[in-house]
């Protein structure tokens, strides 16, 4: 697997099965391969709850998520318009959001839509989801192309909402909020408590298992 | 957990609290959940706000549970239909908050959308302002009303199918769908459970995500009045 | 025909044919028996568009207007929720609501909703209906039923809305706003500028045709 | 007046003037009314303001418009789709207002049922809330975003009766039942005209109260891209 699938698939072991979810665009999307499709109801904010994968040759052009990719339709689908769909979002009735991100920072913040020096063109429904959803799910790689760490002591880039990310997952860890903190509660396959240290830029607790188990 | 629940009416009991502030769907007896109501009647629960566009009539559905006094108050728009609420507002036994039909349909929509609170035209400069925000935008009046939101909504749609999926009957739809947006926990009392994928994508005016748990019906509507399912 | 039934067919000729109508309850639901329901569309606000009258042994108890009674489903009716519902009437887009009244005073305001000395607990969708409907008709017998006008300088019982309506009909005479002020466009039949200024309160002006004819 | 008038595409030129603000359903081409966006693209009208989720593609859809220099302004959440929008804003030929996805689409709901303005969580605390009002409600910050509204919408449906009621296909539904409600004037293009009956009463999501005219659609979106009908 590559990282960004690695990623994804330790994405899906956090969530809860019969539950909402909503999938951001990049490896958040690629989640989905990683469900079983019966057991978690996938919504996307286009304005669809029962999103399900599609073969080739079944592709509908009118069946997309939010990334506007083909996407299947469920038994036991709905279909409603964009206000409604954003109602269920911002109002609190989905379960999970499963997001990317440029920065998290140690307060909790992430940022996800916008490079300072860029222009502030696209915003789409990150913003209501990370207000909205009752759990936010970070899925990044834990490093920018130029080798900097994405997990910062404070977001540079702008950020996307006060609210708190409730998780982060990377190729080399997961973090969890606790107590006002990150803390590390797994090391993925392959990589060590030192290893994350290196890499990560913000500061961050560890979980007491997981220093038995190294020390 | 999104799953939802296919049980029985004591789900009522078991999720309404002394205390509770309720959602009740129906416009008089028509989208009423009668079942879901006389449950209700027969737990010892007090201290009850409920938000329903009227408080039933005298004696009969939420009539009947303010005749036992577990009101402790009501928000609605249109209480004339039951001759006690004056009574017992006027004895000091009852809060009523009256709102304009279109401002609690959409408070209740706003509790469920995550709206904090939107300014309306209706009820400007009249006796339903006095004491609430208001402010002019584009040279226009507008009233500040807030969000409703509750512990429990008990609402009737027609069908549901196993996921819990609704669709409503005509005129019978009312406040039922906004209710069930607005709620911790959504009870939804139905005439028939249909399999997935029988309900049209199309048609569904409730999804899942709304509903906690469907009950069937074992009151209905008829010309002759409410009569019990054989 | 009793005073009412005149009130309402006079009002039925008020209606643009092909538009969007709000019955309320009382005089004006008897306005349905004087329309050709192919040709308007009429509305009721909890929850449907399209409504005709029903024969007594077709009648389903699950489609009822907003005085809940009984009535029809015509051909290419729709039903919605009752935030939906009010959307409509709120957002303009209900071309004529005709409404009862207590009283209507000079300056065009009407109260029907609440009675001084009495409990207010009930509002229903009257007010609304006054700050969204385009155009406001309102029915109503010109005196209570104490002989006193219900056209009034000012209206002693609380108004509806600051909205000014735009014609009221009674069994005497049609009045219509023009220029901050009521005017007398329509003598009924039986009746004469003279019974109408005695019977009413508030000042108005006379249509010159009306002059006219009279003199 | 509310009937609903069936005719061609030249309704578009007959009601877009320079200067108007209007509403473009689509979530990228999906529900987007192809037919009557290449209407608009024919005819001689500039200084528009366009709301709508994106501003097309690159010399696509609303993005045609964009280069023929007829866009003062653009409402949407996400214009990143068309490369070309950056520069046109740079260079200081086209406004833009950049909102969440959330509050665009209520914005325009909330224009077409008369509601000024509400309180939003959405954005609350980032760049886009600067220069807003807020408030605190139960606690929780809250920013104020004012209505849409629009002169003419454009929107795409499936099917439409012979009154002027709209159904939509899956996905395709996305912003077009609310920018219906929120504009004077509101064209619909559909692929599809039936007689009136044929629409559930359940089903229809727009009833023709909103609809002014309906027009055939001659483009559809396929797995191949946009073809025209034969």
């Amino acid at each position: 697997m590559s990282s960004k699938e690695i990623i994804a698939s330790r994405a899906a072991e956090a969530l809860t099965p019969y539950s909402i979810i909503n999938l951001g665009i990049g490896i958040p999307t690629l989640v989905a391969n990683y469900l079983d499709k019966e057991k978690y109801y996938l919504h996307t904010e286009n304005g669809m709850l029962g999103v399900t994968s599609v073969d080739e040759e079944d592709i509908d052009p009118l069946i997309v998520n939010a990334g506007k990719q083909p996407v299947g339709e469920g038994v036991g689908a709905s279909y409603f318009d964009s206000a409604s769909s954003f109602a269920m979002i911002r109002g609190g009735h989905v379960d999970a959001a499963i997001l990317g991100a440029l920065q998290v920072d140690e307060e909790g913040h992430v940022a996800n839509w916008s490079v300072p020096g860029k222009d502030i063109i696209g915003v789409g429904g990150a913003m209501d989801l990370l207000v909205g959803a009752k759990k936010i799910i970070i899925t990044t790689n834990h490093t920018a192309k130029d080798g900097s760490s994405k997990l910062v002591p404070q977001c540079e880039y702008p950020v996307t909402s006060n609210r708190i990310v409730d998780m982060v997952i990377t190729e080399h860890a997961v973090f969890q909020w606790s107590e006002e903190k990150y803390e590390l509660i797994e090391v993925m396959s392959g990589s060590s408590i030192s290893e994350i240290e290196e890499k990560t830029a913000f500061s961050f607790k560890v979980h007491p298992s997981l220093l038995q188990k190294e020390g | 957990m999104s799953l939802t629940e296919m049980t029985s009416v004591d789900i009522v009991k078991e999720r309404v609290k002394t205390g509770d502030t309720l959602m009740v769907g129906g416009f008089g007896l028509v989208g009423s959940p009668l079942t879901l109501i006389e449950a209700l009647i027969e737990h010892d629960v007090y201290q009850l706000t409920v938000i329903s566009n009227n408080v039933g009539e005298t004696g009969k559905g939420l009539g009947k549970l303010l005749q036992q006094g577990k009101l402790k108050k009501a928000i609605g728009s249109y209480f004339t239909s039951n001759r006690e609420v004056a009574g017992w507002y006027n004895a000091g036994k009852l809060e009523l908050e009256l709102l304009p039909q279109g401002t609690l349909s959409e408070a209740i929509r706003a509790g469920g959308a995550g709206i904090g609170g939107f300014y309306t035209k209706t009820a400007a400069g009249t006796d339903l302002a006095v004491g609430k925000e208001s402010k002019f935008i584009d040279g226009e009046e507008y009233v500040l009303e807030k969000a409703l939101k509750a512990d429990v909504a008990l609402i009737r749609a027609e069908k549901a199918d196993a996921k819990g999926n609704l669709v409503y009957y005509k005129t019978a739809r009312n406040f039922n769908p906004n209710m069930a947006s607005a709620a911790s926990y959504v009870i939804a009392e139905v005439d028939e459970i249909v399999p997935d994928g029988e309900l049209s994508p199309e048609e569904i005016a409730t999804p899942h995500i709304y509903v906690d748990a469907v009950v069937k019906s074992r009151y209905t509507l008829t010309k002759e009045g409410v009569v019990e399912r054989e």
